[in-house]
């Protein structure tokens, strides 16, 4: 079902954990879906220098959530908006149909987390 | 391939005994069951001995109550369509569990949108449902009661024969989904008083493709598969003959075996289920400790969600399932598990392990050695924890749901 | 068993080839395809490898497209009900051929009593249909022609590419039921502009209990088994792996010998043609000479009744079939031969001879060199003759006709 | 399908033809249903000394038919009338249930043969 790629990050994944002081936090997902991911990232010179995640889900959640935050690292805030779950679900080889909507939203989860560091910004 | 197979609800490997008796029936005897000269009169005969031993094993008074069809989930909608449209005159109310397989549930779905009403009878928190409130459901309007012999996640087994005796006395038909429960336990229709129920064969080492319904005598049934007029104008279709064959033949393996099986299942699932609720922490035994399949143990382990603990167990070599939404073709938390009154992330952290005839204890051993360190490991990942619940989670983010339009 | 087989219309024997590659399934590739772990995958993409192959050989598109089911008959009541279903808003009206296989008039016989309309066009005498009286047929309110591609009888071959011009033009679905032509004659969706079409595996030395409905992409298409979702949610059920696969090799392995077969079968029947006309008195060849199976020869006796004939036939080791009333499950006379404008006794009096691979020229000489013996001993049987013929014992005996309720 | 005799009977037929001034006929059966027989008897001294058959019909048709003109040589007119279809069906070891109601009438065709020599008789 899954690409080699899926199950290379499904049980290798990058990055897991939560950074302790984090700059932005993103979190996406419904537990009643089955799937919730939890984005932390660390910015410095409006670069992404850190990022980790934690996930409750299936195969392709954990899978996207750890492709994202390997794409993600040492990029600009820019390019780091620029990461759609599209992008994510290609750079892993595709996802089953069924995969796509529910399970692929760590993209949403950085942008969330990116969001939420720019206000953090802003209330500064 | 794995090692370890953990999934015989799912399906199981038909036994070379089975294949051996069909292979004949493919190239040597391959006459047409309805042509008249021999070669077509040697496979009639053949399913005709076939329909023979499966009424036997069932119980059935005569083999013509056994109509074969081509899988459990078509002797399931024959059974309900049939049924209703039998009776639609008579009334438009079926009453059924909230947890029955897809194969029930959705006959019924689709009759709901033609007018019919089903009344779906809520299950207790270890997963049977009480024979009074299924009772209680019955109106005038009745014309069946669909009630499952053995549940496919939770394996516990429904008091079919109580509600029987209720429904025999209003004249109203009683079809049971015995599909998990043939080979597992004793299946008689005349102690069950099911008028219909539904058996598929892949489930005790039979083929895939072969299903049957016993229809007892006297039970107004219309077919929903219309043409020549096989299997006494019930289900038409050239009769899937070695298929017939492979049915009856492990249908006989299985119940010579059951009994034995059944103590050697049943004392490998309490060491099973021992090992597990020993080694790791917040794991839930659901359903039923005793009125339950022999071979099914069926967990919810807390913060964590089930497909990921099939693929991680599949890297191990163990094959097993999850009640998990991602696990089936639905995207959905197990029905079954929530209508016992779980929420939903319990239901998606579910692990069903079903053992069989070759189950082993090396086997069990083996999946209680692993199972703590993949639980851990994803407990690890997960943002849930004893202070963030996904309870919690849910007040915090609750505007985060999306549309379930796949 | 029959030494010599000339009833390949009803079945056929499953090539050993065909076995083999089914077998590993049965008992080693036993995964259910729904199943996550890799001994469920494994089963998968055996299952999609083979829709794949189906698909290419039918010219489709995509494997998408391709439904498996549990029968031939299962297809075609897909195909009828299912675009019913789905276009019952639109309109009610249906067009088929009077000679259709039961497994297409007795859905649309279904239909009818739930207020749908059909309408059933005839054929000449040589069993083909003329497709403008098919496309005169059509209103504003037929949402689907069934037109099936080569008769079970007769062997006709009907001119559906003809008819699906004017069908694509209006925006009406095309199903032809193509069973017995798959393996016998070109079968290519796009050239035939069929919208739905079924096939079954025992008819091409595949396994009985699996066929498959091609359903064109953008063609609205309701289920008419319900239940896991399997086969994209169009046909529920655990697949049917080893007779997936069987009907895969099956298919490449018939499309493979194809041509080559049916330059044989034709000069095989028309050597039969010769045979039976030059040594048979008062014999009929039914149906187009021409365009017709290959492997198809299909007579009518006079004065003389089918399964007689079949059982004579039979105690010479030789196995066919009749169009007769007796030979099948309904007492009727074949539908089809009635259609084509000959009297029931006509009809009764038919002898259906369809070859196949393994079909030698040695057996053909051996049915022309018995079949005269044969019709000459129940001509003398017959209370018919050339003074007392069907037809006057008819104006004699009028009255004494019985009611057809079985 | 057909028990033994059935077939016995089909395929070693007794009594085929017809009696050439026979005392009574009797025709039963439609071409539209596929079976038609005719039965034409002799009799003397109120017993039937012949009896012959000719049949249209499958297999089942053909037995009964030779069955019933076994049964009712050397039989009382009285005796014959005692022939049912169900006792040809029975001295057949039985006959397959679709077959029972169109193809099993040599006994209606015998009582019938019957019925047209008393006639002739009262005629003369
Ligand atoms: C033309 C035609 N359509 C449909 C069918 C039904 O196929 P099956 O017997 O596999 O259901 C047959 C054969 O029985 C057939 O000849
Ligand atoms: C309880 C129950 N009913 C029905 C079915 C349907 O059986 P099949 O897959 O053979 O159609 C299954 C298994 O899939 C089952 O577990």
């Amino acid at each position: 079902m899954y690409s080699e790629k899926v199950m290379d990050h499904f049980s290798n994944p990058r990055n897991v954990g939560e950074i302790a002081d984090p700059d932005g936090v993103g979190q996406v997902g419904n537990p009643v879906c089955g799937d919730v991911m939890k984005l932390t990232i660390k910015i410095e010179d409006d670069k992404i220098s850190d990022v980790k995640f934690k996930t409750f889900g299936c195969g392709a959640a954990v899978a996207t959530s750890s492709m994202v935050t390997e794409l993600v690292i040492g990029k600009t805030i820019e390019e780091a908006l620029a990461i759609s779950n599209k992008v994510v679900a290609e750079a892993l080889d595709g996802l089953p149909p069924q995969k796509m909507h529910c399970s692929n939203l760590a993209a949403d989860a950085l942008h969330l987390a990116i969001e939420d560091y720019r206000a953090k910004q802003k209330a500064k | 391939m794995n090692e370890i197979y953990f999934d015989h609800s799912a399906t199981t490997p038909v036994l070379p005994e089975v294949v051996e008796a069909m292979t004949a029936y493919f190239t040597d005897y391959y006459g047409n069951p309805s042509s008249l000269y021999q070669t077509g009169q040697r496979s009639r005969q053949a399913v005709e001995a076939a329909r023979q031993s499966v009424a036997d094993l069932l119980g059935a008074d005569d083999p013509k109550e056994i109509i074969f069809t081509g899988s459990g989930t078509e002797a399931d909608n024959l059974a309900i369509k049939g049924v209703a449209a039998a009776k639609a005159k008579r009334g438009n109310h079926i009453v059924t569990l909230a947890i029955e397989h897809p194969a029930v549930i959705e006959p019924l779905r689709h009759l709901e949108k033609q007018g019919f009403k089903v009344t779906y009878v809520p299950v207790d928190k270890s997963g049977i449902a009480d024979p009074a409130e299924v009772v209680a459901a019955i109106t005038d309007k009745t014309i069946l009661v669909s009630v499952m012999l053995a549940n496919n996640v939770i394996g516990t087994i429904q008091p079919v024969g109580e509600i029987s005796r209720q429904t025999k006395a209003r004249g109203i038909a009683l079809h049971t989904d015995a599909v998990q429960a043939v080979g597992n336990i004793a299946v008689k229709v005349n102690e069950l008083g099911a008028d219909l129920l539904a058996v598929s064969a892949h489930k005790f080492h039979g083929p895939k493709g072969i299903g049957a319904l016993y229809v007892r005598k006297g039970t107004r049934l219309d077919s929903i598969i219309h043409g020549g007029g096989q299997e006494r104008g019930k289900r038409s279709g050239t009769e899937n003959v070695p298929g017939i064959i492979g049915f009856a033949k492990a249908m006989q393996i299985a119940e010579a075996e059951r009994q034995v099986k059944a103590a050697r299942l049943i004392s490998l699932r309490e060491r099973l289920v021992k090992g597990v609720l020993d080694n790791v922490d917040e794991a839930i035994y659901l359903g039923d400790p005793v009125r339950r399949l022999p071979g099914n143990a069926c967990f919810s382990f807390k913060h964590i969600e089930g497909e990921s603990l099939v693929l991680h167990l599949d890297m191990m070599g163990i094959a097993a399932s999850s009640g998990s939404a991602c696990a089936s073709h639905s995207l959905e938390p197990s029905h079954v598990i929530l209508a016992m009154g779980y929420s939903a992330v319990a239901a998606h952290g579910s692990l069903r392990i079903t053992m069989g005839r070759a189950t082993t204890e090396a086997e069990v051993d083996k999946l209680i050695d692993v199972l703590p360190g993949i639980v851990a490991r994803l407990r690890e990942m997960s943002p849930f924890s004893a202070e963030a619940t996904a309870e919690t989670f849910m007040a915090e983010f609750g505007g985060e749901e999306h549309a379930h339009d796949h």
